[in-house]
């Protein structure tokens, strides 16, 4: 048929939610068939860098707009798979495409070191088809859609990081391959019995008919196994346990981008699940799933934190603090307030940006010692100094020093902690952050007071620009969004309010 | 109460199944093993889904004459996309055990795990390589 | 030997049955049980049959683990295209109906064959794939 | 009725099998079992009336799962050591999931039923409307290809992300080019 | 008024654009140190300035930059805050002179590393001193703490890292663990942050509430060193003696007890808390601190231990004056953190050039070598008397202030304190001039007095501590425009 035809009946901005999913599954695709690492390696580019358009034009429409629904094969919802758009998740989406965006750039040299020849082109394949699933995960508005994208990018997963350098890669691998399918049918299962009770898998309309359930105990169970299914996807305290080999193992891109991206969209399906779903019927999942979150947040702060202070290597040192720092996230979702949500979502950001730059450099050190263990890591500070100077700069920003997007983060929880009548928390919050100064002490001290072994002498230097510029945006973000939190601020807390007003939005 | 037992017994059987295979992905350390027990494990689910979709004297949702009550046709979709997600996943793992039994020379976790392979500490250990 | 051999004769006349049932399953899928994955998962059987038949090294002669692994993606490429295909005519992603320029349900059924055809080729050939992937380990080189 | 007391011997079986799965130590025979399983699954799926399904199940779960695991077996060993943990928090685990399941599920409504919400909110709709929309007896087909096609996208995606990630994985390189990888 | 806005600006950045030169030209010492000299001077005359504009009623003000709604990064002139800038700043032209004659003197390694650290402090002081609310003022508190680790930690042996390690851990913790949930509560009961003379919380809290936040800002201000959170002092002893200056004169001590002043004057209230007694225990914690320093003091032998404790009761002279809570007792205050400053650092150059000169670090090898160095000794002796409180030193002024706003207000308590603690000073430090002029010179080395560039400036902040005595109207006028006279 004619162009002029097409341009008359294709409209862009309608197909936008649909574009934000089909795109990577085709670059992925295409990847897959040229089988050139080089050539893998630009369309991977191309599309994670056309992502953070469709985003924020996404977030953008939704701000202005509303809500955007969009009926996959031009069926309506209930009949079909729908994908819904609001603030809340169109936020998620800004995230991941971002982080995807930032990490391509720098894939490449660490790509090159870490993965086979013949390889490449399918890891880029396997990153692509990972990001497809995350961003099918956020933007769809049906639960058994969620599962299945779900699967797509915890298979690419599990691939990615069993191509880590060490063969300890593959059985942290396998241990997450067990985890997330059990992890994975549990959320089948508890979708399956919401299913049987109300008979419909989309969203907007789950929320509806569960207003009319009389029996609700099935419903509760449903609740329960959801939770316990996604807290493995979350890595939620005591389910954490395959985080941190598989960030630790697997090739430093696939850290930098699971570790910013992956947990975080777990956490918004949950947070969809409790707060828009379950959320009109809150006597039923307000009864005391906040108490278990409060304190499954806190040991996870205190003893993740406290073990990654005596860790040896470096990466599962910042992965132990990552599950510390979903703590930090879960602990605001468990508030029930807005400000704690706000306060959860901005953390969820602006620890996207901080360990996005802090397992970056420590990808930089790797490909430059092949190791990243502390005392390998001696007085690599005059020797690598950008790359030391962005860790050091995303440390306090972990640490939550004042004017980093850390403080930001605490500075909503604590706010909401008071405004929750618990200020106790308050102390809790802080504590934990100082055992981030010690952790993070420990590897500035190593890089700056000791002096440099005959390794660190010959090997270690700063990684080529294509490396340092994408950290370098990361740790520039950790400060322009702490003296300047207005925009992720602002948007946290219209997805927040998104959440909450999803049972409104689903009437129209 | 037997008539209420016989309603549910889709119900009993599907939970006893899930809970063996949950049993043996915990329970055992062998990772072929492990893996079988995750596929009981999720194949019990299908029952979870397709029981409701039965209705007693119904017929397969392919329509015909002389048919009028068929059985859900959701559910089977949901099912039948399970089943391929199920056996890609093992598949996956599957290729993982390979990779392992190579690496360690063992498929057993206990084993892998007692050679000091502690996942903990970062003793050097030979890399993987490509040509395994 | 003699048994080996009546084997493989059966083989090579089972073989295009085989195929074609699998056809039958495929297309067929409309009106009775079956549809692209069980076609595809069926001529994978085929291949894996003939394998053990005559050997991997015959079978990957004949269809060479190349084309096999150009094949895995071809299906997905398929399905996405018929989608966007859709989204060009106006329709949303995978909306088959202005598939047939007049009657929305022959569209339906264009674009259901189509994207059983995606299915049944990734499937088939990434149960190949799969297969060489596993039977090429065992041989230590 | 008949279909009932059917469905009953065959859950029977499978429960049967299970067992023997969870005690046996001999893999092959583990293998074996789990196929007979996949067999006694898929013609409980038969007369639950997903006809679909059952031949999925049987030609996957009884056919490809088990050539798989079977080639896996050849390629590593085909017995299972004792483990040496003890089995007090896997019993603990499953018995939990057990009763949270038993909890929830007592009060789903009863076998076979026509007024279960399921059988009166969208499944009937697709029964209506498959042949005006489509033309195509098979309804399931119909939701598999149209009306839910994007899940069908997202599994060959799976089956896609699968494969590659088995060549990845397990796929000899050609000798000439040596993997690059590691410090340099 | 945007260009004063603009003048504001960049004088609290100026020592980090100083900082980023040095970094460019760390490879070469004498342009370097140039910058670091004139970024100084340009600094002073910044500040001057502001003083002028400040004198003239129109002060300046930059901000507020909002983070987040309800948190914002806001600077304003106020006269405690420009006499801490006068301090500073004046000290830093000194003390950045005596730094080359000392770090060449020693020549130390990674000089480059300690002149960005210190320009980067220097920064962190300006916007202490000229912070609007409790956010911008916690925000640069946390800037001193972190740019003064290197600095406590720049010999990197063993003993400079353990001793870095517990300053940044102490300092971290309290600020951290108790004045961040301070400022945190203070903004959920007040809905403000600002400073604002007369206290925000009056109304918004109950005595008991207010009696917690006391503690949890006492506390938690551990620069202020008050017992039992002063280990840092003595374990950032193992700092050069420049950097030590610092800590103990120029940045953050004064910062510290800045912020304890602030915090009663412009959070609390003075009249709120002479009202409601929430601050009474205040009296009491204070002036425990300075009898115990001193106490502890006397019984130091290492020279710069001994100066460590002193400033540790110094400073709780500072906290007991501001808790006396009446105006007077407050003008004490401010005109004590001056006159601290002035006599304290020239204390440490005193001991710094000693040990540049004759490697000396024990009291009890001073036998006579006020002979041997008569400019520095006599410079010490300045300091001690001033320290002390004998006119005609600056440690005069403050001391009268506090004595007599303690009567005025019966406080008999703190009359006690000032009194006892004068004799306790008297007691550590008249032992060591006495050693230094009237015995004789153990034969020990023969060395003559310090470089130049040390000279200069002992002898600089010596005359400095006598014509604050002659000429205190800069600091009395400000210390007076603070309690609004």
């Amino acid at each position: 048929m004619s162009t002029a035809a097409l341009d008359a009946s294709f409209n862009l901005i309608q197909q936008l939610p649909a574009l934000q999913v089909v795109l990577p599954m085709l670059g992925s695709v295409i990847t897959a068939m040229v089988r050139k690492g080089a050539i893998a390696w630009f369309v991977a580019l191309a599309v994670s860098w056309s992502m953070p358009f469709v985003a924020v034009v996404l977030l953008h429409e939704v701000l202005v707009h509303g809500t955007i629904s969009y009926a996959m094969g031009g069926w309506e919802p209930p009949l079909g798979i729908e994908y819904r758009v609001d603030a809340a998740n169109a936020y998620v989406l800004v995230i991941v495409s971002l982080i995807g965006a930032v990490v391509m750039p720098y894939a490449k040299r660490v790509v090159d070191a870490d993965i086979a020849q013949e390889n490449q082109a399918w890891f880029y394949t396997m990153y692509l088809l990972c990001l497809c699933g995350l961003l099918g995960i956020v933007i769809t508005g049906d639960a058994f859609n969620a599962f299945v994208f779900l699967e797509i990018s915890s298979l690419a997963t599990y691939a990615m990081i069993a191509m880590g350098r060490d063969r300890r890669a593959l059985v942290a691998a396998y241990q997450y391959l067990i985890m997330g399918t059990v992890g994975a049918t549990l959320y089948v299962i508890g979708v399956g019995i919401l299913y049987v009770m109300t008979g419909t898998l989309n969203f907007a309309d789950l929320v509806d008919r569960l207003q009319t359930v009389e029996n609700q105990r099935p419903v509760l169970a449903a609740l329960s196994f959801i939770t316990v299914g996604l807290s493995l996807k979350v890595a939620l305290f005591p389910l954490h346990k395959w985080l941190p080999n598989a960030y630790a193992y697997a090739p430093s891109m696939a850290t930098v981008f699971l570790a910013s991206t992956a947990t975080k969209v777990a956490i918004y399906l949950l947070v969809r699940f409790y707060y828009s779903i379950y959320g009109p019927n809150i006597e039923l999942s307000g009864y005391s799933a906040g108490l278990v979150l409060v304190v499954l947040s806190l040991l996870a702060m205190f003893i993740s934190s406290f073990v990654a202070c005596f860790q040896q290597n470096v990466e599962r040192m910042l992965a132990y603090s990552s599950v510390a720092q979903i703590g930090y996230i879960t602990l605001g979702i468990s508030f029930g307030s807005k400000l704690g949500l706000t306060g959860g979502l901005v953390h969820l950001v602006n620890h996207a940006f901080m360990k996005g730059a802090l397992f970056m450099c420590t990808g930089a050190i790797m490909l430059r010692l092949g190791s990243v263990k502390l005392d390998d890591l001696a007085g690599i500070g005059r020797r690598m100094p950008i790359t030391m100077a962005a860790f050091t700069l995303a440390g306090l920003s972990l640490i939550g020093v004042p004017g980093t997007v850390g403080f930001v983060s605490k500075w909503y929880l604590a706010r909401a902690a008071f405004d929750a009548g618990q200020g106790w928390l308050v102390f809790a919050i802080m504590a934990s952050s100082l055992l981030a100064v010690v952790y993070i002490g420990r590897i500035i001290e190593v890089a700056y007071l000791r002096e440099p072994n005959n390794i660190t002498d010959e090997f270690a230097k700063d990684p080529p620009l294509s490396m340092m510029i994408p950290t370098g945006i990361l740790v520039i973000a950790c400060f322009y969004f702490g003296i300047n939190a207005e925009l992720t601020a602002v948007t946290a807390e219209r997805a927040a309010d998104a959440f909450f007003a999803y049972f409104g939005a689903a009437g129209q | 109460m037997i008539e209420a037992f016989l309603t549910n017994y889709n119900y009993f059987i599907t939970i006893f199944l899930m809970s063996a295979g949950l049993y043996i992905v915990v329970a055992r350390g062998n990772m072929v093993k492990k893996l079988v027990g995750v596929a009981l494990f999720q194949s019990s689910v299908y029952l979870l889904y397709l029981s409701p979709a039965k209705i007693l004297g119904g017929t397969p949702p392919i329509l015909a004459e002389g048919f009028d009550v068929y059985a859900n046709p959701l559910p089977h979709v949901l099912i039948l996309t399970a089943i391929v997600v199920g056996v890609a996943t093992l598949a996956l793992g599957l290729a993982l055990v390979v990779r392992i039994n190579e690496a360690y020379g063992t498929i057993e976790e206990d084993e892998i795990f007692a050679e000091g392979e502690d996942l903990q500490n970062d003793a050097k250990t030979p890399r993987v390589e490509g040509e395994l | 030997m003699r048994l080996d051999v009546i084997l493989r004769v059966i083989t090579k006349l089972l073989l295009p049955f085989m195929v074609m049932f699998a056809f039958y399953v495929h297309f067929h899928g409309e009106f009775s049980p079956g549809g692209g994955f069980q076609a595809g998962v069926i001529i994978a059987a085929a291949v894996v049959f003939h394998a053990l038949m005559f050997g991997l090294y015959p079978t990957q002669r004949m269809l060479p683990p190349w084309v096999v692994e150009m094949l895995v993606p071809l299906g997905v490429f398929i399905y996405v295209v018929v989608g966007i295909v859709t989204m060009m005519l106006g329709e949303n992603f995978l909306g088959y109906n202005p598939l047939h320029p007049t009657k929305p349900y022959y569209g339906q059924e264009r674009g259901i064959i189509w994207i059983e055809v995606g299915v049944l080729v990734t499937v088939a050939s990434t149960m190949v794939a799969i297969f060489y992937a596993f039977a090429g380990r065992g041989r230590k080189p | 009725m008949a279909e009932t007391l059917i469905n009953t011997i065959l859950l029977t079986l499978l429960a049967l099998t299970t067992i023997g799965v969870v005690r046996t130590r001999n893999l092959f025979s583990v293998v074996i079992l789990a196929g007979i399983y996949s067999f006694l699954i898929a013609s409980v799926m038969m007369v639950l009336d997903a006809v679909d399904v059952a031949m999925t199940e049987a030609s996957v779960g009884a056919g490809i799962s088990t050539v798989l695991l079977l080639s896996v077996l050849y390629l590593t060993k085909t017995h299972e050591s004792v483990p040496i943990r003890t089995p007090l928090l896997p019993l603990f685990v499953a018995f939990g999931v057990g009763a949270m399941l038993i909890y929830g599920t007592v009060d789903l409504p009863p076998f076979g039923s026509a007024e279960q919400p399921i059988n009166q909110h969208v499944g009937p709709d697709y029964l209506e409307r498959s042949i005006p929309d489509t033309k195509v007896p098979n309804v399931v087909t119909t939701v598999l290809a149209s009306y839910r096609g994007f899940d069908t996208l997202g599994e060959t995606a799976v089956v896609f992300t699968a494969g590659i990630g088995v060549l990845m994985l397990l796929r000899r390189r050609k000798k000439k080019q040596d993997d690059e990888g590691g410090e340099d | 008024m945007m260009d004063l806005n603009g003048l504001l600006l960049f004088t609290i950045l100026l020592p980090l654009v100083g900082a980023l030169g040095m970094a460019l030209f760390g490879r070469y010492p004498n342009i370097r140190e140039g910058i670091t000299l004139t970024t100084a001077i340009i600094l002073l005359l910044q500040v001057i300035n502001i003083y002028d504009y400040l004198m003239a009623g129109r002060a300046p003000e930059a901000g507020p930059f909002e983070v987040l709604p309800g948190l914002a990064i806001h600077f304003a002139v106020e006269p405690l805050g420009m006499l801490f800038a006068l301090i500073a700043s004046t000290l830093w032209i000194i003390n950045s002179i005596y730094s080359i004659g000392y770090m060449r003197g020693n020549d130390e390694s990674r000089q480059t590393q300690f002149y960005i650290c210190f320009a980067v402090s220097l920064f962190g002081v300006m916007g202490i001193a000229f912070a609007a609310n409790l956010f911008t003022l916690f925000l640069f508190y946390e800037v001193l703490t972190l740019a003064t680790y290197p600095l406590v930690a720049h010999k990197a042996n063993e003993e400079a890292k353990k001793g870095a390690r517990l300053y940044l851990m102490l300092l971290l913790c309290t600020s951290m663990g108790l004045l961040l949930p301070a400022i945190v509560w203070t903004n959920a009961l007040a809905g403000t942050m600002d400073f604002t003379p007369g206290g925000i919380l009056e109304g918004n809290a109950s005595p008991l509430v207010m009696t917690v936040l006391m503690v949890l800002f006492m506390f938690g201000i551990g620069k202020a060193a008050l017992m039992p959170i002063h280990f840092w002092l003595p374990a950032a002893m193992v700092a050069p003696t420049p950097v030590s200056a610092l800590l103990h004169a120029v940045a953050v001590v004064k910062a510290g007890v800045f912020t304890v002043v602030k915090v009663i004057v412009y959070i609390f209230g003075i009249d709120v808390l002479a009202a409601n007694g929430a601050g009474d225990w205040l009296l009491y914690a204070a002036g425990f601190t300075v009898l115990v320093a001193s106490l502890v003091a006397v019984r130091q032998d290492n020279l710069k231990k001994r100066l460590a404790y002193s400033t540790v009761s110094q400073l709780s002279y500072v906290i007991l004056a501001a808790a006396i809570l009446t105006p007077i007792s407050a003008i004490g205050a401010a005109l004590h953190i001056a006159a601290h400053a002035v006599s304290k650092i020239t204390l440490f150059f005193a001991a710094g050039s000693i040990y540049t000169a004759a490697h000396k670090t024990e009291i009890s090898q001073l036998n006579g070598i006020g002979w041997k160095m008569p400019i520095t000794m006599t410079a010490f002796a300045v300091g001690a008397i001033s320290m002390i409180g004998l006119p005609p030193t600056a440690g005069f002024l403050g001391k009268w202030f506090m004595l007599s706003s303690a009567v005025s207000a019966d406080k008999w308590l703190a009359v006690w304190v000032i009194v006892l603690s004068t004799l306790l000073n008297t007691a550590y430090f008249l032992p060591i001039i006495y050693r230094a002029f009237l015995l004789k010179p153990d034969v020990t080395g023969d060395h003559g007095e310090a470089p130049l560039p040390i000279l200069i400036a002992i002898s600089a902040t010596a005359t400095g501590t006598v014509l604050l005595f002659l000429f205190p109207g800069v600091a009395f006028d400000l210390a007076e425009r603070m309690v609004g006279r």
